[in-house]
């Protein structure tokens, strides 16, 4: 339960949004930007997880 | 749609322009979007995310984005940079207290290669009020004359009381559409 | 950065693993229920990303 | 393979097995693992997540799950029930402080409705040492014997020595066989 005063911060809230829309399939390479920064992924990791986001097929004019 | 679009959209070819809304909390960016995109001023709360609206203009489309100005996301600004045709940078003209940490987030904003083609509005907001600054001053204040290699504008607006956005919106529209 | 202390608790390191699973994606749908249940999105929101998990084509015999 | 493996599988169709490897942290999960897996001991360090191995048992395939159990971590043990057939639970037989700590919190995973029907072997761990409690000590801590409707069974292990791993997995092989 990442700690309560944690939860209502306005980091972990935007993280809540930023996740919620990568769930959802909206704009995901961004939003996997922002999560693999905020959660301070290894770069390889970060690397990993952008480089798979350019292999996802991009619907058409975005 | 898409097809159409995109043979008749001419110089603006078949991708939609992006465009990020920046500048420190409170500075209106949010009011600034649905001012534009439905013509009204919407009650606003602080934005902790963004919001993202397709704006119509002048028979063009927009994709733009508004992001949470606040100190602890402004890091993550960044994140949304690729592909961004242009920035509004918004500037609560009446907050000089603050004007000089506007500065430093948009010199950081401008070194980024990922917006070195990207034309820049800035917004001189709320002239509506007393204490507000000059747009002279806010520009001077935010060190734009000194800026290299960049297609840039200020102007004054009240998103509140809709002054100086048509005319801005006007400038970005002629300055993306000369930039093909 | 989420703050310091907290990106080296146990808690921010398992959220960080299980995360990059469900990025690589590997058995989403589990992976999505640690992570709506950690960041305690709202009911409704993750109803809809679990929802959404079950619309995406599964690998024959996983 | 896939539709040969479904034909010849027999009894277990054409999904493998799920199985879950829960207990406290340090209760030697990680270690039981890769016994099972590999054959042989493994240097472990605390598990913050969780490590996913297919492991062949008398030419069957399991897809077994060792979750971390540390305090912190434990709240989402529930996130990986669905589907799963059985459920190893590793007790550390030396750890008298903890039993009931290990006992709460399988009394509140079997109350979960997605593990009505998964069979449960207790793996009464690290037997090796001095002042390990018995198989039937163990049982009577956790309140195995007043357990309903679940098929359960207990065996004395130890991991690091490799003694009686094969005997809890053989009747577990068979459990699962006859249950279908
Ligand atoms: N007087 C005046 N107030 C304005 C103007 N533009 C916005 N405001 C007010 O300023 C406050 C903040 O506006 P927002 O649009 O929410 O600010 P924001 O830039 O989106 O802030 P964050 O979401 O925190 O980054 C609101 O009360 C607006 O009504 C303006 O031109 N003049
Ligand atoms: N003496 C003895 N030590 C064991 C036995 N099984 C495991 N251990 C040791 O116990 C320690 C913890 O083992 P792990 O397998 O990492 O424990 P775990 O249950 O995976 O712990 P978490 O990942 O924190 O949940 C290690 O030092 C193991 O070598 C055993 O049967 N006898
Ligand atoms: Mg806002
Ligand atoms: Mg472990």
């Amino acid at each position: 339960v990442v700690t309560d005063a944690l939860s209502e911060s306005a980091e972990m809230e935007y993280l809540r949004k930023v996740l919620y829309e990568y769930m959802m399939g909206r704009e995901t390479k961004t939003m996997a930007k922002v999560i693999t920064s905020m959660l301070k992924f290894p770069p390889e990791q970060a690397q990993k997880v952008l480089d798979k986001e350019d292999t996802k097929p991009v619907p058409w004019l975005r | 749609m898409g097809a159409l679009f995109s043979i008749f959209s001419g110089l603006f070819g078949t991708r939609e322009m992006r465009i990020l809304i920046l500048g420190l909390d409170g500075a209106g960016k949010t009011t600034i979007l649905y001012r534009l995109q439905v013509g009204e001023v919407v009650t606003t709360i602080p934005t902790i995310g963004f919001n993202v609206e397709t704006v119509a203009y002048k028979n063009l489309k927009f994709q733009v984005w508004d992001l949470g100005g606040q100190t602890s996301i402004r890091p993550y600004w960044r994140c949304y940079y690729s592909n961004t045709d242009a920035v509004i940078y918004v500037v609560d003209s009446s907050d000089r207290d603050r004007m000089g940490i506007s500065k430093s987030e948009l010199v950081a904003m401008l070194e980024e290669e990922e917006l070195k083609k990207a034309i820049l509005v800035v917004f001189a907001n709320k002239q509506d009020m007393d204490q507000a600054m000059t747009p002279t001053e806010v520009a001077n204040a935010l060190g734009l004359p000194a800026l290299k290699d960049r297609k840039w504008q200020i102007f004054k607006t009240s998103a509140t009381k809709g002054t100086g956005l048509d005319e801005a919106m006007e400038w970005l529209v002629d300055s993306l559409k000369s930039r093909q």
